[in-house]
């Protein structure tokens, strides 16, 4: 289950390459996302393996506010075009 | 202890108050502080019979619960801290240039209030550092209380301090890590010399030295304290900085070891000397009379900090009593000099220094003020500040090999008598007869004048007060 | 008992690792945005239920399992929701300003 | 440790490292605020994998969520351009010195001990007589209970401090069909789980902080699409609700000072319901007070 | 080492990290951004020294999650000090011409 959680750690990481290469501000925020998802898998894949429910919890958090901060951003990105 | 508690949660209790009706706020929270005081009194009448009270808060035993501890030192630094707010307060009620009744001053005065209380009393480092954090988000809310042209400072001011914040925070985990307690007592117990206390009580000490504004990590005061409003000026420069000199002061004499101790005293009475003179040296170039007064505030804090760094340099509690003389002295004299300068500010209208010029005739209460503080911050006898140094001066002068130190000390009191005379020297210059006399309030030049006066009157109490101090300053 | 659902878990958690890996590559590889957020909403999220799955089969708590269906039907949700966000926000973005300049 | 341990490890602290250096070194504004959010998720992990949920939680909700917001809306008021400071040798000589300062420091704390600290074993020793048995909770809301009513206060002050600025308009573009649908489910959702981790927090990671930012994102998440009503400090509703956590948590503090045991000492039979009402009126006010010091309009506060 | 040293080290070289960043930096958001960087070192100390035992330290879980609170309540104070500053210098300069 280690290397698995291993693994998915590393693809984040590969993704982290798109945060700087963008090229648009939506790539990079897309990374974000990925990361919130791959995130999420790690928490669900921790919880089970040390038996601690209450990161399922910590998953559901991160999910959530991953889905605020994009809407969030995409907001705050329109109303810069907007003036 | 249940009086100390009192007037610790008073001022808290007045300004929720306050906030929530909005009617009646200066009164409340003045009546609230008066009686902060009396209880601040009561506290101080009871701890002569009881020296040493400890309160264990939620009735928890030591290592787990978070200690207060009551001695006649903390009691008295409760009963300035009222008396300063109380002084204060009604400056800024009854001048024209005060905040207005309604403002936020008031609420946020009340808070500041009680995390220095709070601040006093607490013996755990940890709750330390969020009293530490409340008092800089006070300080920052009632500097940026006199609109945008504080901001920029105001920013300064909290960048430095978040970041000195953490410095502390990451000494004190470093030595829970070691010690696994928090609770100042049983450190002093555990403690010993180990390359991780010293690294944790370097780090603690950068970020108390750059929340105290100590020289070399001043750089933030000069800016903030001039552009607050008077009254936050007067209270940020008489009792905010001196929250980060308690702390530093108990924790270098409780857990530092005395190999590293006297290492630190050594720079900090060097630190101390060379605030003496620049801070000196900038208040004398200013061309602002606020930003002299803050520079003044630098100046004689290198006198807490030479006082600081002998007492940790020979080992020698005594020197404790000076240091709080000196902090009690500056706290009066400085409420004094900054009230009256800002009222002198506002009433010619502008802030430059050459606008007193002619004061003495004009504005003669808020001009005598000012050179009553004066004479306590350079040290004429039978000021408090004289006191002080006296204090501090006589062991220095007892052997030759210490005479260096008292010779700073000694050009440090010129520096200071330079820049108030400098004000006063221009007060006193002819006053030019075509401009017409300003509008002056004389409530406001009495209210600035009795901090003053309050200093002075020191003397007249100075055995009793030396005694206070000497007890609770030694635990 | 519990030894079959094991068995039979771990092809499931396999199968999701292998659909994030894909989704990684979709975002490094894929020629611009718009393909790049199918990548991610849909890869991803595949990865996550089918990860679900087999985390469920493991667990064989009916309360954990639900709780983890609620993250992944949150994560879906929220795929698509931003997926179609973005590439709106990218259709209607002027497209004067300079992108490539280190933005 | 075995082998996997240490590639886990490894992985999770290279991680931490690149995206710290990449949300401190980007020449461009939002990139670094896009790694920092990154950061404040892999510090989740991070808090995950050295069993502390309760922070992990905690990260989630506040370091990685409202922190990210913040940044973003902050971004719009700056320059996105922002040059590191103009000397060219600096950053290579500051970095030898961080570099020194850091073989100094390792070297000063590698001999800490093993063991958990005394105070940790007498909290976890005295959980059965707090009111509560997550030992977290406890400490916050029982042992060092004293912390915590002034950590509440210094939310307060915060926003206090907020009250005096004169801000800058914040006005946003009517939001998508789609995304206001979105904001109508996740709102009520953060609101939902925000009371769940309250509940849970009695016995399990959770708690009044936890809750509160949650139930604040949700509420931010309104008014960036325009849902949310405003709260002005005018109203008396909005100050009663900002100021009744630390409010009550200071009669408490008052009342077993008065009548009880001492300050903050909550009598047995009581300290769960105490406790319990401290909790609930503390994250009244850190929701809203989080809510408003993120995202509060430029009339709102100044009444 | 153990991974409890392991992350004690990348804590402290994460503050120093903040540090470096803070001092390069004349700009508020990156400022505070670096202060963050440098408080998640700190919190990453605290709770790598609290998982040296069999089971974790609840006070130090308990300190930092009051240390995340106090930075976010500052941080999200001292942003919007940024941005007003900014509107106020932005003013001032409009008022000069």
């Amino acid at each position: 289950m280690l290397w698995l959680i291993s693994l998915l750690l590393l693809t984040v990481m590969a993704s982290m390459v798109r945060v700087v290469v963008g090229p648009t501000r939506a790539d990079r925020l897309l990374a974000i996302q990925l990361f919130g998802t791959a995130g999420t898998a790690v928490l669900l894949m921790m919880a089970y393996l040390w038996g601690q429910p209450a990161l399922i919890d910590a998953a559901l958090i991160i999910a959530l506010l991953a889905a605020v901060i994009t809407s969030a951003l995409v907001q705050f990105l329109r109303r810069e075009h907007h003036d | 202890m249940n009086w100390a508690l009192l007037s610790l949660a008073l001022p808290l209790l007045s300004a929720f108050w306050v906030l929530l009706v909005r009617r009646a706020v200066s009164e409340t929270i003045l009546f609230a502080t008066l009686v902060s005081l009396t209880a601040a009194l009561a506290a101080f009448y009871q701890v002569q019979s009881d020296p040493v009270q400890t309160l264990l808060l939620g009735d928890w035993t030591l290592p787990l619960a978070i200690r207060f501890e009551l001695t006649s030192l903390n009691a008295l630094l409760m009963v300035l801290t009222a008396t300063i707010h109380f002084l204060v307060g009604l400056y800024n009620r009854f001048s024209r240039h005060g905040s207005g009744r309604y403002s936020d001053y008031w609420p946020l005065s009340a808070v500041l209030h009680s995390a220095l209380v709070a601040l006093w009393l607490s013996r755990d480092l940890f709750n330390w550092y969020v009293t530490l954090e409340l008092l800089t988000l006070v300080a920052v809310a009632l500097v940026t209380l006199s609109g945008p042209k504080a901001y920029r400072a105001a920013l300064g001011y909290l960048v430095l301090s978040l970041i000195a914040s953490l410095f502390y925070l990451l000494g004190v985990a470093l030595l829970y890590g070691e010690y696994g307690v928090l609770d100042l007592d049983r450190l002093s117990a555990l403690a010993v010399d180990s390359a991780n206390t010293r690294l944790a009580l370097l780090l603690m000490v950068l970020g108390l030295m750059l929340k105290a504004a100590l020289w070399p990590l001043y750089l933030w005061l000069p800016d903030a304290h001039a552009n607050a409003p008077t009254a936050v000026s007067a209270l940020l420069s008489a009792l905010v900085v001196k929250g980060p000199l308690f702390i530093l002061w108990l924790t270098l004499t409780q857990i530092a070891p005395v190999e590293f101790a006297q290492q630190l005293g050594l720079i900090f009475a060097l630190f101390g000397s060379v605030a003496l003179l620049s801070g000196a040296w900038s208040a004398l170039r200013t061309p602002y009379l606020k930003t002299l007064v803050a520079y003044s505030t630098v100046a004689q804090l290198g006198y807490a900090l030479i006082t600081l760094g002998l007492l940790l340099r020979w080992q020698t509690p005594e020197l404790a009593t000076a240091l709080w003389l000196f902090v009690i002295a500056h706290a009066l004299a400085k409420v004094s000099a900054f009230l009256a300068a800002g009222e002198m500010q506002a009433t010619f209208g502008s802030k430059e220094l050459i606008a007193v010029r002619g004061a003495s005739q004009s504005m003669p209460l808020a001009m005598f003020a000012f050179a009553v503080a004066g004479g306590s911050l350079i040290g004429l006898p039978p000021s408090g500040g004289f006191l002080a140094k006296w204090i501090l001066l006589q062991p220095l002068f007892a052997e030759p090999a210490h005479w260096p130190w008292a010779l700073a000390i000694l050009l440090g009191t010129l520096a200071s008598a330079a820049y108030v005379f400098r004000v006063v020297a221009l007060a006193f210059d002819r006053y030019d007869v075509e401009t017409e006399l300003p509008q002056t309030d004389a409530l406001a030049q009495w209210l600035s004048l009795l901090p003053a006066l309050v200093v002075w009157g020191l003397a007249l109490i100075s055995q009793p007060l030396m005694l206070w101090l000497s007890t609770g300053a030694n635990p | 008992m519990i030894e079959f659902t094991a068995i039979l878990a771990w092809p499931f958690l396999l199968a999701g690792a292998f659909f994030f890996i894909a989704g990684t590559l979709g975002v490094l590889r894929f020629p611009d945005i718009y393909s790049r957020l199918h990548a991610v909403t849909k890869a991803d999220t595949l990865g996550l239920g089918l990860t679900v799955i087999g985390l469920g089969l493991l667990s064989g708590s009916l309360r954990t399992t639900l709780l983890m269906i609620l993250v992944w039907l949150l994560v879906m949700a929220s795929g698509a929701t931003a997926c179609q966000l973005l590439a709106r926000y990218e259709r209607e973005r002027p497209q004067v300003e300079d992108e490539n300049g280190g933005r | 440790m075995a082998v996997v341990d240490w590639v886990y490890d490894g992985l999770l602290a290279l991680l931490v490292l690149g995206l710290a250096a990449g949300a401190l070194y980007s020449l461009s504004l939002y990139r670094a605020v896009v790694f920092y959010i990154a950061l404040g998720l892999v510090l989740a992990l991070v808090w995950a994998r050295l069993g502390a949920p309760d922070l992990a939680l905690a990260e989630a909700a506040i370091g990685a969520g409202l922190t990210g917001v913040l940044l973003l809306s902050a971004l719009k008021h700056q320059p996105n351009k922002a040059r590191l400071m103009g000397w060219p040798w600096l950053p290579g000589l500051t970095g030898i010195a961080i570099l020194l300062l850091l073989i100094m420091m390792v070297k000063a704390v590698w001999g800490l001990p093993q063991g958990m600290a005394a105070v940790g074993q007498a909290a976890l020793l005295a959980v059965p007589e707090s009111g509560v048995e997550h030992p977290v909770t406890a400490v916050l809301l029982n042992f060092r209970a004293w912390d915590t009513l002034l950590e509440v206060l210094v939310v307060l002050l915060a926003l206090l401090a907020l009250r005096q600025l004169t801000l800058p308009d914040e006005t946003f573009p009517d939001a998508w069909p789609l995304l206001l649908a979105w904001s109508r489910l996740l709102a009520p959702l953060s609101l939902l789980l925000g009371i769940y981790l309250l509940w849970r927090g009695a016995d399990a990671p959770g708690g009044a902080f936890q809750s509160g930012a949650l139930i604040a994102a949700g509420l931010l998440m309104l008014r960036l699409v325009g849902l949310s009503p405003a709260l002005p400090w005018s109203r008396f509703g909005v100050r009663l609700s900002i100021l009744i956590g630390p409010t009550i948590f200071l009669l408490a503090a008052m009342a077993t000072a008065s009548l009880g045991a001492g300050w903050l000492a909550f009598p047995p039979d009581w300290s769960k319901a105490l406790i319990l009402l401290i909790e609930v009126a503390a994250t009244t006010s850190i929701a809203i007070s989080l809510a408003l010091l993120v995202g509060s309009d430029s009339r709102e506060l100044n009444q | 080492m153990t991974e409890f040293q392991l992350f004690l080290g990348l804590g402290l070289l994460l503050f120093l990290l903040g540090v470096h960043g803070l001092v390069l930096s004349e700009h508020t958001i990156r400022r505070l951004i670096a202060i963050n960087v440098s408080g998640g070192g700190v919190f990453l100390v605290m709770v790598s020294l609290a998982s040296r035992g069999d089971s974790v330290d609840p006070v130090m879980q308990a300190l930092v999650v009051t240390g995340l609170v106090v930075a976010v309540s500052a941080t999200a104070f001292a942003l919007r000090l940024g941005s007003a500053l900014t509107r106020a210098e932005s003013s001032d300069r409009e008022g000069d011409h």
